[in-house]
């Protein structure tokens, strides 16, 4: 007994603890349902069977019925696009944002905390004024445009196939681009000033700054801001209720609501979940990455 | 003791529910009722929910097209014989078409909560600066298109009409009347009448006589639209009237829904609620007398709530409002021909397939005939 | 000689410290200049502004003819060892030597040539491809000088670059580093707490003393002539000794404040009864036959190390002398010293500034 | 250019910048002031034609807010201090190693946070049922934010242990303190700031957590904000203006907060490592 | 005498870098050992070794009679100054100092009093309420030296701890380490690249090389017989000239190769043409007039630090010698160079181990 305390207080028994407690936790709250997911992606469901483990066994035949959908490829389609763009959007913006403030003019601290309330405005009311914002008719969106002349006729963002899912896309790079430029505004402020000092004495201009120090350094928080960004985006909900519904005609369709529709509007739960297991292999992918870029990673 | 019941619905503090719950709780007749509101997205996924994991409450309003999924499935308690006996609640006093949806196989499931359904409203001022006689509404479907483009004045930034095409259960809702007007039902969708109602649809589209936007966009923001004097006509449902008398800045009147040329069957959405009881509950008796009395105050529901009651031997008294009485009586018509969406234990599914169906077409991706020849054979594989 | 860099009335503020005080300073080019000065006096706050990591609060820097105030550091053309090597920790040794190249855009190759040779001049050569987390003390320091010394810039800044290195290596860098500088015709600013490498290595002393530039010139006119009494105490080790004295009523000789009280007689334009410090460093003071004119002085303590002897007596203030080799002196003896006359250098007591004085005419002998 | 010059210009885009990104909190404003179809407007009021404030007082009183900000905020608090219980200390660990076992930790850590909320509360839902969580809605809640919000808790405050060097907490622990010790006297406080940004994020998200709460939380007494504003939506109606004049009352105090906190958290974080 | 501190067969390995190898030494109660050696060759390892924060991967760790190889670092009650400082940037500098003080629960007023009783030994005591961040490099490490000194601890572990330190502090310091260590009679292990230190300080020196002790000792021992050429090489600044040489075809003397070919006749036991190095340490070589024994070179360089000159001679390999003040001679000059033949010491130039040779016999002379 007094050998595990010790450990706890001082060696490995510590470091098993702290990571021991959370896991398991987790694991009990988000492993099983997780499992619980795939499982029934193998399983018939009905509204009946939704509070047992055991349901009958179907194989693949979700899977089989679920590629026969002729929606089913546009619809993983859609999600990359969806994912890859509000990422690349939300990061760029954000660090651009992130760096400026990082320039510390009087009054940039202020300012900067003002960008966070996307984070902080409820999923429905961001979907609901973004839905007004991007209306065809009376959007402001198009209002401006058409204002500054960009524009000729309305757009109809929500209703055009063509670009219903990019309505989506900018509303959701609005809704991360704060949670990326106060997570990368950390990230800079993290850095030593010295090496900014040295690079600076060996010649490099701001941009050369940016590329060989900021950026390598900042690896890890933009690994992290990468994948826990792709984990909200591949969340993302909100948006399409409020805006296009996935319509029209499945044009702006991701997987995610595809899942929550199939499940909890056409009532398919296994269907539901065979959505939800091919998302997890996304995130598997984008967990392995993250994974993989943390090698790189400067200690302190 | 008291019995203690719980009961869900989406009936928010203005609407019955939670009202008729206080009065009924006042009685002290040794039950009492709990209640929990619901959104709507979530009524049907949290009562399946409940049901499965034991938790379900003891009566709830649900949607009348989900209805048959769970009656079917003996989720709900038969209550034929309860209403056999029942001094309050007789299946002649209602309307054909609310009761049908509580009806499953000749038996009942349920009792229909309150009715509705929609009708064309139209702009009066518009009609009169388009030197259109206002007391002459369409009546047909040509008439309606016509209508629309003398209305139409995108300079003015007005649509000649608005309605809803969403691709979810609204679009079925608009959708239906049409198709069936045109002689079709759901399990013949592809019929000739509701390709001619979704090519209309899309004719409307294509000359831009309704803003593209009516493919996302709710019954509730199309007809705000209306109100806010972008859209001449806005084919919607007595919910709005009250609405309508405070934001609309213009005179407007009601009319039956333009059927495909004269003299042709007239049809009609049917919407709202039922009242059901969940069969594992322990206290079906106690139920089924709240039940009772919530019928009981369907005389004033017009007038306390808003709400039409799904009854034909009730009238609903004049309001002393004459545009609200007069949309009231078109509302009141129409509501005879009104029908329900199914019955149907897969009626989400057999309601996707019609959504993507006028999807498809609206967008003008597929044919409205290839697409509705698609929505038919998906429906006939779900209903097996 | 052209001035490649010029401060004038330089002042620099952190807040309300003030931590450079109206620095004058000509740099020639070419020049090997050695700034030292007790720890925070302000040597690294000078070299920061003359690389342009920090503002001056007021005065005028020119460099190479320029007035570089505002300039940005990168456009200055200065290569800088920092104290806190300040190495890139996301980059390979290599990659931290070859930064300031590909910044230019010189070539993969020839960069990399040109790690390859610096690198053999500070001893990294096995070390290219670590991460600066894997090296110890000395070798991070290394990287950060070849970092510095890679590049051909206007001029050099060292800031304490040899500090974490072993004394061999600190030889073979000394001479690594001068020659480099002949080499490249640059001009050098070398920050040092060490006596060696500043008598050794430049050609310019600057001794500051917060904030304030002391004394500056020639290392031996520093050691020889040093302008008060803390530049003679800074310069040399062991440090100089001082004794108070004061003048003879008839101000022609210096009686020490030593047992026996010596007496120095000299050429002195003081009043009688004048207190002073008299000044003699350890390496002036010998030991003398009991016959010699000299003082008697108990031993406290005795270090050697191998090469020196170092002597501490029992007096207030202790006195400090250094013996060739090994001595066989030991502590509690009582020993007698010497010096030659014309080593000792005479401060005011009260002002500590340094008192010029005609030659000394007599040696050292005890009053009585 | 002058030191204030440069100021003043990138003030001025500063805020040029944030009015177009706050545009939609402007919106959110406004529309609370109009009335019910003004906002479908066209071309669109930027300005109601006639506020109408009272639309406050009606929303404050007829959804008893004070109750429902309490719920939420005891729900953001419950979760913030269970995710920062446990996952700082698992962040720490992440942090500290570089070996295999610390991949997968990771790896793990990400994969379950993949699934929505709205996918993942029947599986919970149904699991508390049985274990009877469900008997105390708001820690059933609280739990099932804390599963959903940990990980990136983790992600974030691993890479502010990172930048905490190794060497101080081997100075504790030659100074005498356990491995216990050193971590909450000398790491904990060196990543305090990134700690706290991501609590403050974390305590956002919980604040306006909806998915759980709505299917969870059958007593009204007990909802958070969230399900409370969403009571305004019906099949037929969306009272728009009373959505947004509840979001303004419960947005604008947090942000507020925020602004002040974080003035002080990001703007902090220079006490980086020395030499 | 008890051993404090003992390593047996003691092996470290950096993944799969050998960085401790099969290291033994043994540290009695209350000496004092300094630990040398070029950068990089695990002096630092070895230190925090001693502490606990790297665990050896073989070998015994025995403190004050108990092994302690898995013991944690806390319960080893060791205090140690490190090469980087590792000051806690969130407290002030009294924080700091008395932050081990607070673990132990030693209560506030008496912890304020220890800190000010330290910071007045390492002139700190006006910069107790600054941060880290505020402090130059040198008062950044008077703080990580404080620290270590104001607890009690079984022993002292120093890493350099005044590398960044000008000259006379350092002497003050020096000073101040070595009275506090006699006055606890602790245990000290310190690690230095400053020959002066480990020489002056220590009880007992132990030199390393590439992670394996190459010789440990007395300072004065090391000095006098090193035990190979890179201990010779090491210890002592300048560093010793090496000469090489081989033995006479009769074996009883060794011919120089230098101008000249010096020829020391002594007592040798090795076979004839063996090539051997010949060191003579630059303070043993001394300028002779020109009838002396001895051997002419030329001059390349001369470096004066005022108390001494280094001249530099322009030979292959070159020799540095050390004169005393200064010194006429310059650069081209040829000078006559001799040395006491007690002086020098034999290495065999395959194994560079020393090699004992019997009295010199005869000073050197030119062979011609
Ligand atoms: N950012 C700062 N804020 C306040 N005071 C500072 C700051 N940086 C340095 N100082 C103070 O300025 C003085 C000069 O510092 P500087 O670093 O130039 O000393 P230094 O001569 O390089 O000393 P060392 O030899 O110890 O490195 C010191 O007293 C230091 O405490
Ligand atoms: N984490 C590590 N991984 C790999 N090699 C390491 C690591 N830490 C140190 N080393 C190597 O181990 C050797 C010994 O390092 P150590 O820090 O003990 O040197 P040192 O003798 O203290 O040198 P210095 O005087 O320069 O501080 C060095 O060659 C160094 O590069
Ligand atoms: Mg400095
Ligand atoms: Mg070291």
């Amino acid at each position: 007994m007094r050998r595990i305390l010790s450990t706890v207080r001082d060696g490995r028994g510590f470091d098993i603890v702290l990571v021991g407690v959370p896991f398991a936790f987790l694991f009990a709250l988000a492993g099983l349902p997780l499992i619980y997911n795939i499982l029934m992606s193998f399983q018939e469901v009905d509204m009946f069977s939704l509070g047992s483990f055991i349901r009958p066994f179907v194989g693949i035949d979700n899977y089989v019925a679920l590629f026969r959908q002729p929606e089913t490829w546009p619809i993983l389609t859609n999600t990359l696009i969806f994912v890859v763009g509000s990422i690349a959007g939300q990061f760029v913006i954000g660090f651009g944002l992130a760096l400026f403030f990082w320039t510390n003019f009087p009054g940039a601290s202020w300012l900067r905390g003002l960008f966070l309330v996307s984070w902080v405005m409820p999923g429905l009311v961001v979907g609901a004024i973004w839905n007004w914002i991007l209306s065809g008719d009376f959007g402001v969106l198009n209002f401006f445009l058409r204002e500054s002349g960009l524009i000729e006729g309305n757009i109809f963002w929500r209703s055009d196939p063509i670009f219903s899912l990019w309505a989506v896309v900018i509303a959701n790079i609005w809704l991360g681009t704060s949670f990326n430029m106060i997570l990368l505004s950390v990230g800079l402020s993290a850095i030593p000033g010295d090496l900014y000092e040295a690079a600076e004495m060996d010649g490099a201009n701001g941009w050369q700054r940016f590329w060989t120090i900021t950026l390598p350094m900042m690896r890890s928080t933009i690994g992290a801001i990468i994948a826990l960004g792709l984990i909200f985006t591949l969340q993302q909900f909100d948006l399409f209720a409020a805006i296009t519904d996935g319509g029209p005609n499945n044009s702006s369709n991701v997987a995610q609501y595809w899942a929550w529709d199939l499940s909890f509007r056409q009532y398919d739960f296994g269907r539901g979940a065979t959505i939800s297991v091919i998302m997890t292999v996304f995130v598997m992918f984008a967990a392995a990455v993250y994974v993989r870029s943390t090698r790189h990673e400067v200690r302190g | 003791e008291d019995v203690k019941l719980t009961l869900w619905s989406l009936d928010r503090d203005i609407q019955p529910a939670p009202n008729l719950i206080k009065e009924f709780n006042a009685q002290k007749n040794g039950i009492q009722i709990e209640y929990r509101q619901i959104q709507f997205d979530d009524v049907v996924s949290e009562a399946m929910r409940a049901y499965s994991t034991g938790k379900a409450p003891d009566i709830i309003a649900i949607d009348n097209p989900n209805h048959a999924m769970f009656a079917s499935r003996d989720a709900f308690l038969d209550l034929t014989d309860m209403i056999k006996t029942s001094t309050v609640i007789k299946p002649e006093n209602y309307f054909p078409g609310p009761l049908k949806s509580a009806t499953w196989d000749e038996k009942y499931y349920g009792v229909p909560k309150a009715t509705n359904t929609i009708a064309l409203y139209y702009n009066k001022d518009l009609f009169k600066a388009a030197g259109l006689d206002p007391n002459k509404p369409p009546q047909t479907w040509d008439e309606l298109v016509e209508t629309a483009r003398k209305l139409n004045d995108p300079s003015e930034n007005v649509y000649g009409i608005a309605f809803c095409a969403k691709a979810n259960e609204e679009g079925t809702f608009q959708f239906l009347p049409w198709a069936q007007m045109g002689g079709s039902t759901y399990k013949t969708i592809n019929g000739e009448g509701a390709v001619r109602a979704l090519s209309i649809w899309k004719q409307l589209m294509d000359e831009k006589l309704t803003s593209p936007d009516t493919l996302t966009r709710s019954q509730w923001d199309s007809t705000a639209t209306f109100n806010a004097g972008n859209a001449a006509m806005v084919i919607s449902g007595p919910w709005e009237i009250d609405r309508m008398l405070t934001d609309a800045k213009f005179e407007w009147g009601t009319a039956l829904l333009p059927v495909p040329q004269e003299g042709a069957q007239r049809s009609s959405a049917m919407g709202d609620y039922n009242w059901a009881i969940f069969s594992n509950s322990k206290h079906p008796e106690e139920a089924f007398k709240a039940l009772e009395f919530f019928a009981s105050k369907d005389a004033t529901m017009y007038k306390d709530f808003g709400q039409l009651p799904a009854r034909a031997d009730l009238p609903v008294p004049p309001t002393g409002n004459a545009m609200k009485d007069a949309a009231l009586a078109t509302f009141l018509e129409q509501m005879k021909y009104a029908q329900p969406r199914g019955p149907s234990p897969e009626w989400p599914k057999i309601s996707k397939a019609i959504q993507d169906a006028i999807q498809a077409a609206l967008t003008g991706q597929m044919e409205p005939k290839a697409a509705l020849d698609q929505a038919a054979e998906k429906i006939k594989s779900i209903e097996g | 000689m052209t001035q490649q860099i010029e401060l004038s009335g330089v002042n620099k503020y952190y807040g309300a410290y003030h931590a450079l005080r109206d620095i004058n300073l000509s740099i020639p080019k070419g020049a090997f200049v050695a700034l030292v000065g007790p720890s925070g006096c302000g040597k690294s706050t000078l070299l920061r502004s003359l690389a342009g990591l920090e503002t001056i609060s007021s005065g005028d820097l020119v460099i190479a003819g320029e007035r570089m105030n505002d300039m940005p550091p990168r456009k200055r053309d200065l290569a800088m060892v920092f104290q806190s090597y300040a190495l890139y920790p996301h980059m390979t040794v290599e990659q931290n030597l070859t930064y300031s190249l590909r910044i230019k855009g010189v070539k993969k190759a020839e960069a990399k040539k040109a790690a390859e040779e610096v690198a053999a001049i500070t001893g990294l050569s096995d070390l290219l491809h670590r991460y600066p987390r894997e090296l110890s003390g000395g070798q991070r320091q290394r990287v950060a000088m070849s970092r510095a010394i890679i590049r051909h810039p206007k001029a050099f800044l060292f800031d304490e670059p040899l500090s974490n290195l072993d004394a061999a290596l600190r030889v073979h860098m000394r001479k690594e580093i001068r020659a480099l500088h002949d080499r490249l015709g640059a001009t050098s600013v070398y920050v040092t707490h060490d006596q060696v490498e500043a008598m050794t290595m430049a050609d310019h002393v600057v001794i500051m003393r917060a904030g304030v530039i002391e004394q500056q010139g020639r290392p031996l006119d520093l050691y020889d002539r040093p302008a008060n009494r803390f530049v003679a105490g800074f310069i040399g080790s062991p440090a100089m000794n001082f004794i108070p004295a004061r003048t003879s009523d008839d101000g022609t000789s210096l009686i020490l404040d030593l047992p026996g009280a010596p007496v120095l007689a000299m050429d002195l334009d003081l009043p009688p009864g004048h207190a002073v410090s008299v000044g003699i460093r350890p390496e002036h003071l010998s030991l003398a036959t009991a016959d010699m004119p000299g003082f008697n002085v108990p031993v406290a303590a005795i270090e050697s190390t191998g090469a020196a002897t170092f002597v501490t007596t029992e007096t207030t203030p202790e006195i400090v002398l250094v013996l060739n080799g090994r001595s066989t002196v030991s502590a509690g003896e009582t020993i007698h010293l010497t010096f030659e006359p014309k080593n000792i250098h005479v401060f005011d007591a009260g002002s500590d500034q340094r008192i010029e004085v005609g030659t000394v005419l007599t040696q050292a002998k005890t009053a009585s | 250019m002058s030191e204030t010059a440069r100021n003043r210009l990138m003030l001025a885009i500063a805020l040029i910048m944030a009015a177009i990104y706050l545009f939609p909190l402007y919106w959110m404003y406004v529309t609370s002031l109009k009335s019910g179809s003004e906002m479908f407007a066209n071309p669109p009021s930027f300005w109601p034609s006639s506020a109408q404030w009272q639309t406050f007082a009606f929303v404050w009183e007829s959804r008893n807010m004070g109750r429902y900000l309490w719920n939420s905020t005891v729900i953001a608090f419950g979760s913030v201090a269970l995710i920062a219980v446990l996952g700082t200390g698992c962040a720490y660990v992440l942090a500290r190693y570089r070996n295999v076992w610390v991949d997968v930790g990771l790896f793990l850590i990400l994969m379950l946070q993949v699934l929505p909320a709205s996918l993942m509360v029947t599986p919970i839902f149904v699991g508390f049922t049985q274990v009877g969580l469900l008997d105390y809605p708001r820690l059933a809640v609280i739990l099932a934010i804390a599963a959903k919000s940990m990980p990136f808790f983790v992600v974030l405050v691993r890479a502010t242990f990172m930048a905490v060097p190794m060497e101080l907490e081997e100075a504790a622990l030659v100074d005498g303190n356990s491995r216990v010790g050193a971590f909450f006297n000398i790491v904990l406080p060196l990543a305090r700031n990134g700690i706290l940004v991501s609590a403050i994020l974390i305590f956002m998200q919980a604040f306006g957590e909806f998915v759980y709460s709505k299917s969870m939380i059958q007593d009204v007494s007990l909802q958070p904000a969230s399900v409370g504003l969403n009571s305004f939506m019906g099949p037929n109606t969306s009272e728009w203006n009373n959505i947004m004049a509840y979001a303004t009352m419960y947005v604008t105090p947090i942000l507020a907060i925020f602004v002040l906190l974080q003035r002080r958290i990001v703007s902090g974080l220079t006490s980086g490592a020395l030499k």
